[in-house]
């Protein structure tokens, strides 16, 4: 069944009679046709050696459904891609895929793709001809057009590899700089944090190395970091180690990573940075620390005595003290911040004080150590933020921008209401989108240029971390377009290119394009393996493109402790937390079937958007399961249904991302509320971030009730034994013993 | 099963149960599933959807409970006197545990369930008539119906063109079930056959298997001693048959087990117990 | 007055030519009473029918069934119905082969009754079924693809034991009218005569026929009373052989059983009622046969009551968590009206029937019947809904009151059942004539037998007393 | 007066007689089965179903006596037969019989660059896992049967086909067909074996 090919043509797709196509099995017996001449059948043209009707081809790429950038093997039968499964020899994700990476097929066969340029014509949107569409955006963009290249600007989600490159050159053909970069879900703060002490943004992470891994609200299985896959792999390598690695969560909200942690604790959201130096504070104190700390550093930590620590984040003190004792007898151990953390306006602090502890426990070079980078800078991954929303936001509403063009991502949807986005673009003289989707972004440009989907274009992908030396994840299409008036992103730019420069001119296509820059890549960067045939070969079935990164070492550094906890606020007393998961991710994946129907892996919600709650704020509230609230900030009100359970801070309401789709397609639209939306526009102070949990809200009963869909009944195992637990204490005695 | 069968084999047929099924078998298929890492994050409960050609139901079937998920993320919490669950979620991927002594197939009135020699509990969809005891009878509750034809309205143009060739998709009336991915398994054998070897393990594995990204899911022949899984079934000794033996108990790492062992089922799955650190 | 006397069941003086008049008034000439039933019944069918093509249509899933609730009110009321027909056969044939007199004047519509209730409970494995296309494949068939069904499934031996009771208890009712069926022919004329001139099969009343007549009525009364027994048994092996909790239970066969003679005992009081009152059949309905009825009744419910408890005692004290748990849930959760309905109807309404004024109190009985009946349909939903709502896998529990689809076709059966019984009251007499006259024979017959040994009596009486009475205590002095 | 027959009309006459009765003996001589095969039983009268080209199988078949794997070249390595890509045909009719309109109209064919889209005469139900590979490595390879005469085993479940031009139904291809042969010869009795 494996049999991997190299191949440089389409496939044809057969016929539906093709090579028996699954159609409703076992029916009634009116509807079984073995009639003859019912079913019709093609044969095709003019195959490829190894293309045998009835037998399954699997063909390498590179999943695009996040930036991870997971390698994919595809399986092609009569034609048709049927399902996607991990690339074995991908550094990142080792064969193993997550449920968004196996619903890359919906996202393919999506009956709400755009299949035809649509122009806005009197207000509305209407199809057009791929040549009238390239006419307009000559009219608009090109030489001719008189366009100030300044007043273009471009967002996209965190792009990377030879995309990145024509984007680069394009903006900078039109001389503009305004390239802004959004992702809802990053670890901007984060990385900020690593390049300032650490001297890298995006350091290797050793879960095998580490004996603990205390966790700040990092959902490293989620949403946080590099690739959950990878995580999950490097978590199942930190479990089986041979001593068992100990998860302590500390969040406001339980995630997926929470759920699985040896000790999950609460903590008032945005007082971890207190947490975290207090701990600091505590091994100082008994000099347990293995990396010395200066005299000023030192003196801030003295205000963070146990006493005050318990205070300001409510957890108390023998926790806090285990906590430290911990980290010093099962050193190395490794510290992370996550959403929650950084997602404060005292972010930047929290996350430094938290790094703190993996500088003076003398994690850094150890479970934390320094990572390849791809060699060639045009094309390493930009990766995004909140920070590029709110400029974006601005510049709209300043009429800085006569032309914005826009490329996987959804600003329109996952900018707050009080950034004013939808006016702003009002203010936008032509707007121009690339999309697969009729999603919100979408629907308000002027032009719409349907773009072809991850298994039917070409292209590359350099991920933003790199565990295992620089690769490049390689995308093929693994079948022919499905909607002939699409075209590739690549295909587009490139024609955009040539209106104003020649260089281009030799490329007949994006395809073209990618051949001959990677193999004429120079050798410093692509050990050629023999001849340009064999290189490209390679590349193709293997689906990657093994480089020569570039790696230093990572140059610990101290910055000041200027943590300060965020004060609570006796108007809006709860905070709102915009939980994010793997699945619906910041919602770009809502409108695929497979992604709704997944419970979600705490509440068990499904098709639907759910406020979690705690049992006692419940209890004030007087609403149970299923219960609506009215969840009210500064800047809006959502009203959705309470799950009420314990894995959550009682000042805190956990309201995932992802649903509230005012458009995008039949499976998301009108689904659900979106939390995003009412945000209040504050800033993290030092990096500029959008603070995404830093909002707070109050809670209402709505006195509206409506069955909670959710899979499963009981929330107890009612004695039965079906996940049965042992204490690793005894596992560890056990291997003394041994 | 012809008449003149069950005639001749009255014996071996009333036996049937209490031996576990088949006597000549030709593979036992079998899964280790590790609750310490599993993490719940459903990846497996996709796959098995983009393999099996599962329906989606939508949400007002979903909340009637006539989803379709043959392999469904429990997640249960600790009845706890605290205010926080500190030791996090339970969380178990439930599917068809495939039982040797299946309580599925003695009622089902038209043989549409049977014991095949590979050691799975067949659900032939063409054969079934839909009088669903077999669901009934089932302590697990892992079969599904198909209430309604979930055909027509699961796979809108151009989505069924995913739909996967090697098995039917069902229409309403039927049971269906997880198959340990039959379809992999047939298609491995015929790779084995046409290169005129046995089946070993590695060749195939199940689509959640395949999928898991911590390796959670261990899916191989039980019969092969040297398949990954039974090397596991004989680590934390779990053997097959009626009633798992007494595990001696000095030896804390055997964290193996498998559910409603009590009800005589003899599942092909072993569960690992999850490990969680009492110390902090 | 004697025993006999006091409690005979009928006047035995009836003129013979009275009794045939009045059977045949009461298949003639139907009241608007009657058309109006008829009518509300076949509403009801209809109604039950649309339903039914809907679920046949859309799936299952219309009837609100789900993953736990595979089986629902669809089963539930195919035991009511298979039950029902039990006490059919408890009249005809078991108090017929221990002569009990008694029974002669309501037997037939009691049988009448077996056949029709069978046939409702037959369509509800087909209705319930989710490809009735197919429902052939349980039949044990030659077919060219050599496949059998499961021999081991109990629903394969319902499907037998069904069709086999359904036939047999035609057969018995057929058989038992063929004497009537010639009074029939004889007092009546156009196609009602054609009709009964066929189905009385030539029976001219020799004694030729009435010996081969009895021979067979006595034989397949015999077949009939095993049958009946087995039916149900194998009917309560659809849940005793699964091994859900609340199903597994080895009491099941004998509980089902007494179960069936008692809803079916309490049905027959409602019909003798009904009859009694629409067709003026006091003469014939007694009030002694209505309180032997009511005995029978209360003693079968005492039989009952006794096996509940002993299923309750045995999940009390056998410590199997899931069925202890159910039984819990049962009497304290969702379902907990439902159960506390069926003990209230099932162990203390029977106790009304101690009281000899309310045996004897028409009305009363009426409702008391109804009671008892309601009380069984939803002990039978008490044995399927619950198990599955609340099976062994707590992430699957689930509550289900069924859809409008489901309610619609289980209220339908009883419309069906109505319609045929009443279709079947105005073309057959619905209470056997020459039984009736045997029956008048027959106390006549103790009757003048007992004035005999009354006389006998009087006589030896005077006797001694003739030879003059000797003084107590010291006896045959004169012997001495 | 009567009339007689001479000898020689009546040899004449006779010999006639005799062509008439023998020359369909000759034309339609069965088949031989394979020896190693129990052939399984079973007639079906198959409607003929209008193909976009008439494709004469009896010319290729019989006359020019070519295998039927040449065409149907999947059938020894996956499910299904396959139908020949249109390139194979071209492949000899770019040079033969170009001037008969069948080939011309397959020629157009070629130039559009699509395959004709044929109409499915043998089928089982999507619920049915039939493959061809097994069955040809089975009753031919591995019973070492002359590969030249595979028409004899096609011809068992798929007809005398070099009789036909093009494909009709010959054999019901049902549950039952299978089945008989299955038995017959050793197949699998599990139902899994065929039905998913």
């Amino acid at each position: 069944m494996n049999v991997k090919v190299n191949r440089r043509k389409f496939l044809k797709m057969l016929g539906w009679g093709g090579a028996g196509t699954a159609l409703a099995g076992c029916d009634m017996p009116t509807t079984v046709t073995l009639e003859e001449g019912k079913e019709e059948v093609v044969s095709y043209l003019m195959p490829e050696e190894y293309v045998v009707p009835g037998i399954g081809v699997w063909y390498a790429s590179t999943c695009t459904q996040c930036e991870a950038g997971c390698g994919l093997h595809g399986r092609v039968r009569e034609g048709r891609v049927l399902k996607l499964e991990g690339n074995p020899d991908s550094p990142i994700n080792h064969g193993k895929t997550c449920m968004m990476g196996q619903a890359g097929l919906q996202a393919h066969y999506n009956p709400d793709r755009i299949t035809a340029p649509m122009m806005r014509k009197g207000g509305s949107l209407q199809a057009v001809s791929w040549d009238d569409a390239m006419a307009e955006l000559a009219k608009r963009i090109g030489p001719s057009s008189g366009v100030d290249g300044k007043r273009v600007g471009m967002i996209t989600g965190t792009i990377s590899g030879h995309q990145s490159v024509l984007v680069n050159d394009f903006l900078g053909q039109l001389g503009s700089k305004n390239h802004y970069v959004h992702e809802v879900i990053n670890s901007s703060v984060w990385r900020s944090v690593c390049r300032d002490m650490l001297g890298d943004e995006t350091p290797k992470l050793n879960f095998d190395k580490a004996r603990v891994v205390l966790s700040f609200g990092a959902d490293f299985m989620g949403t946080w970091g590099s690739s959950p896959v990878h995580n999950m792999g490097e978590y199942a390598k930190f479990r089986k180690g041979d001593e068992r690695g100990t998860l302590i969560q500390i969040e406001p909200k339980m995630t997926m990573t929470g759920a699985n942690a040896d000790l999950w604790m609460p903590v008032t959201p945005g007082t971890e940075g207190a947490l975290a130096l207090g701990v600091a504070n505590f091994i100082i104190d008994r000099g347990w620390n293995l990396v010395d700390v200066p005299a000023r550093v030192r003196a801030t930590l003295k205000q963070y005595d146990l006493d005050t620590v318990q205070k300001v984040t409510g957890v108390n003190v023998e926790k806090i003290e285990r906590i430290a004792s911990l980290l010093s007898e099962r050193s190395p151990s490794m510290i992370l911040a996550g959403a929650p953390v950084e997602g404060q306006e005292n972010g930047y602090d929290s996350v430094a004080a938290i790094m703190l502890l993996n500088l003076i426990m003398g994690n850094v070079g150890n479970t934390i150590d320094a990572t390849a980078k791809f060699a060639e800078a045009s094309m390493r991954p930009k990766q995004g933020g909140t920070k590029d929303l709110l400029l974006l936001a601005k510049a709209l509403n300043n009429k800085k921008l006569d032309v914005l063009i826009s490329y996987n991502t959804n600003p329109v949807f996952t900018a707050p209401d009080v950034l004013q986005l939808q006016a702003g673009l009002a203010n936008v003289g032509f707007k121009v989108a690339f999309s697969m989707f009729p999603d919100e972004t979408t629907l308000s440009a002027d032009l719409v240029l349907p773009i072809r989907s991850n298994t039917e274009d070409w292209g590359t992908h350099v991920a933003a971390y790199q565990p295992d030396g620089a690769v490049m994840g390689f995308q093929q299409p693994l079948m022919e377009p499905l909607h002939k008036e699409t075209r590739g992103f690549g295909d587009i730019m490139l024609s955009l290119l040539k209106l104003r420069s020649k260089d281009y001119a030799k490329f007949e296509d994006y395809y073209a394009f990618l051949q001959t820059s990677l193999l004429n890549m120079p050798s410093s960067i692509v050990a050629s393996t023999g001849s340009k045939e064999e290189t490209w070969n390679s590349i193709l079935q293997t689906g990657l493109v093994k480089t020569k990164g570039i790696t230093q070492a990572l140059k610990p550094k101290l910055v000041d402790m200027r943590y300060k906890p965020s004060r609570a606020n006796s108007e809006y007393p709860m905070q709102l937390i915009p939980s994010t998961s793997l699945g619906l991710w910041d919602g770009r994946h809502a409108n695929l079937p497979w992604i709704q129907e997944a419970p979600d892996t705490i509440s068990k919600v499904v098709w639907g958007s759910w406020a979690e709650i705690h049992p006692k704020k419940a209890a004030e509230l007087g609403v149970k399961n299923g219960d609506y609230v009215q969840i009210t900030s500064a800047s809006g009100t959502i009203e959705t249904q309470v799950y009420v359970y314990k894995g959550i801070h009682p000042d805190a309401i956990a309201v995932p991302v992802g649903q509230g789709h005012d458009e995008y397609g039949r499976y998301a639209k009108g689904r659900g509320v979106n939390s995003l939306k009412i945000l209040n526009p504050l800033m993290e102070k030092r990096t500029g971030e959008l603070a995404t949990h830093a909002t707070r809200v109050k809670v209402a009963n709505a006195h509206r009730k409506e069955p909670l869909v959710k899979m499963g009944s009981s929330e107890v195992q009612v004695g039965r034994k079906f996940v049965r637990t042992i204490s690793s204490s005894v596992l560890r005695r056990t291997e003394k013993e041994a | 099963m012809s008449l003149k069968n069950i005639l001749e084999n009255y014996s071996y047929y009333r036996r049937d149960a209490e031996m576990g099924g088949h006597h000549e078998y030709e593979h036992r298929f079998g899964m280790a599933i590790d609750l310490d890492i599993c993490t719940g994050c459903n990846a497996c409960s996709t796959a098995c959807y983009a393999e099996n050609n599962l329906a989606v139901v939508g949400k007002e079937r979903f909340e009637a409970g006539q989803a379709m998920h043959w392999m469904r993320i429990e997640r249960y919490w600790d009845e706890i006197e605290g205010d926080y669950p500190e030791q996090g979620a339970k969380l178990i991927p439930m599917l068809c545990q495939q039982c040797g002594a299946a309580t599925c197939e003695p009622v089902c009135p038209v043989a549409a369930t049977y014991h095949t020699p590979d050691g799975l509990n067949a659900q032939v969809y063409n054969r079934c008539i839909g009088s669903r005891y077999c669901s009934n009878n089932c302590p697990f509750r892992v079969r599904y119906f198909n209430f309604w034809s979930y055909y027509e309205d699961s796979w809108p143009e151009p989505l069924h063109m995913q739909l996967n060739p090697d098995l039917s998709v069902r229409d309403k009336g039927v049971m269906e079930k997880c198959t340990f991915c039959v379809q992999r398994i047939r298609n491995a054998k015929d790779d084995a056959a046409r290169e005129e070897r046995p089946l070993k393990d590695g060749d195939f594995t199940t689509a959640c298997a395949q999928a898991c990204p911590t390796d959670a899911i261990v899916f191989g022949d039980t019969m092969d001693p040297d398949s990954k899984v039974s090397k596991l079934w004989a680590k934390h000794q779990i053997h097959r048959g009626p009633v798992t033996a007494k595990k001696d108990k000095n030896d804390e790492e055997i964290r193996g087990y498998r559910v409603f062992d009590e009800l005589n089922v003899d599942p092909s799955i072993m569960y690992l117990e999850r490990v969680r650190d009492t110390e902090v | 007055m004697s025993q006999v006397i006091e409690d005979k069941v009928i006047d035995e003086n009836l003129k013979w030519s009275r009794i045939n008049a009045d059977v045949i008034a009461s298949m003639q000439s139907p009241r608007r009473a009657y058309w109006v039933t008829l009518a509300v019944c076949l509403l009801m069918v209809a109604v039950a029918m649309a339903a039914e093509r809907y679920q046949y249509i859309y799936g299952m899933g219309s009837g609100g069934l789900n993953n736990p609730h595979m089986w629902d009110m669809y089963i539930a009321t195919f035991v009511f119905w298979i039950g029902m027909s039990h006490a059919g056969t408890l009249l005809s044939a078991i108090l017929h082969i221990i002569h009990a007199q008694w029974r002669k004047p309501i037997y037939r519509f009691a049988e009448a009754m077996t056949t029709f209730s069978l046939m409702t409970a037959g369509i509800f494995p087909m209705i319930h079924l989710g490809r009735v296309w197919n429902l052939y494949w349980v039949l044990p068939y030659v077919s060219d693809r050599g496949i059998w069904p499961n021999f081991r499934s109990p629903l394969v031996w319902d499907a037998f034991a069904i069709s086999t009771y359904l036939s047999s208890s035609a057969l018995f009712l057929f058989i038992g009218m063929i004497p009537d069926m010639a009074v029939l022919r004889d007092h009546t004329t156009g196609w009602r005569k054609k009709l009964y001139g066929m189905l009385c099969l030539g029976w001219r009343g020799d004694d030729r026929q009435w010996r081969n007549f009895r021979r067979t009525y006595m034989l397949l009364a015999c077949i009939l009373i095993p049958l009946a027994i087995s039916v149900h048994s194998i009917v309560s092996s659809d849940f005793a052989m699964s091994i859900m909790p609340g199903w597994h239970i080895t009491t099941f066969p004998p509980y089902f059983v007494a179960g069936a003679l008692y809803s079916g005992c309490a049905a027959i009081m409602t019909l003798f009622v009904a009859l009694r009152y629409f067709f003026r059949m006091e003469e014939y309905m007694t009030l002694n046969i209505m309180e032997k009825t009511t005995k029978l009744t209360f003693a079968i419910a005492m039989v009952w009551t006794y096996l509940n408890l002993v299923e309750f005692a045995a999940t009390w004290y056998g410590h199997n968590m899931y069925d202890k748990e159910l039984l819990i849930d049962k009497a304290t959760g969702a379902y907990a009206p439902v159960f506390w309905t069926m003990i209230f109807c099932g162990m203390v309404v029977p106790f009304t029937l101690c009281f000899q004024k309310l045996r004897r109190h028409m009305p009363s009985m009426f409702v008391v019947s109804i009671l008892l009946n309601l009380g069984m349909y939803v002990e039978r939903w008490m044995i399927v809904a619950p198990t599955l709502s609340m099976s062994h896998q707590p992430h699957q529990w689930d509550v289900l009151f069924g859809t409008v689809i489901q309610w619609a076709i289980v209220f339908g059966s009883f419309g069906w059942f109505g319609m045929l019984f009443l279709i079947f009251v105005k073309l057959f007499p619905c209470v056997s004539m020459y039984e009736v006259k045997e029956l008048c024979l027959h106390l006549k017959h103790e009757i003048h037998e007992e004035e005999q040994e009354k006389k006998h009596a009087a006589a030896k009486a005077k006797a001694t007393a003739g030879g003059g009475a000797s003084p107590v205590g010291k006896p045959g002095l004169e012997g001495a | 007066m009567i009339k007689i027959v001479t000898l020689k009309q009546l040899v004449s006459m006779s010999l006639l007689a005799l062509a008439v009765l023998l020359l369909p003996a000759t034309s339609f001589a069965e088949l031989p089965v394979p020896s190693h095969i129990t052939p399984p039983v079973g007639e079906h009268d198959g409607e003929d179903v209008p193909q976009p080209i008439d494709f004469p199988h009896n010319r290729h078949v019989k006359d020019m006596k070519i295998n039927c794997m040449y065409c149907h070249t999947y059938a020894r390595r996956s499910k299904v037969a396959g139908i020949p890509p249109t390139s194979k045909c071209m492949g000899c009719h770019k040079m033969i019989a170009t001037d008969k309109p069948r080939i011309q109209k397959l020629t157009e064919y070629w130039e559009k660059g699509e395959s004709p889209r044929w109409k499915k005469v043998h089928d089982v139900p999507d619920y049915v896992h039939f493959t061809h590979e097994k069955h040809i490595r089975k009753f031919v390879f591995d019973a070492d049967f002359p590969v030249e005469d595979v028409q004899q085993v096609c011809a068992l479940c798929h007809g005398e086909v070099r009789e036909m031009t093009v494909a009709e139904k010959e054999k019901p291809l049902n549950m039952g067909f299978c089945q008989r042969c299955h038995q017959a010869n050793g197949g699998p009795g599990d139902c899994w074996a065929c039905h998913k």
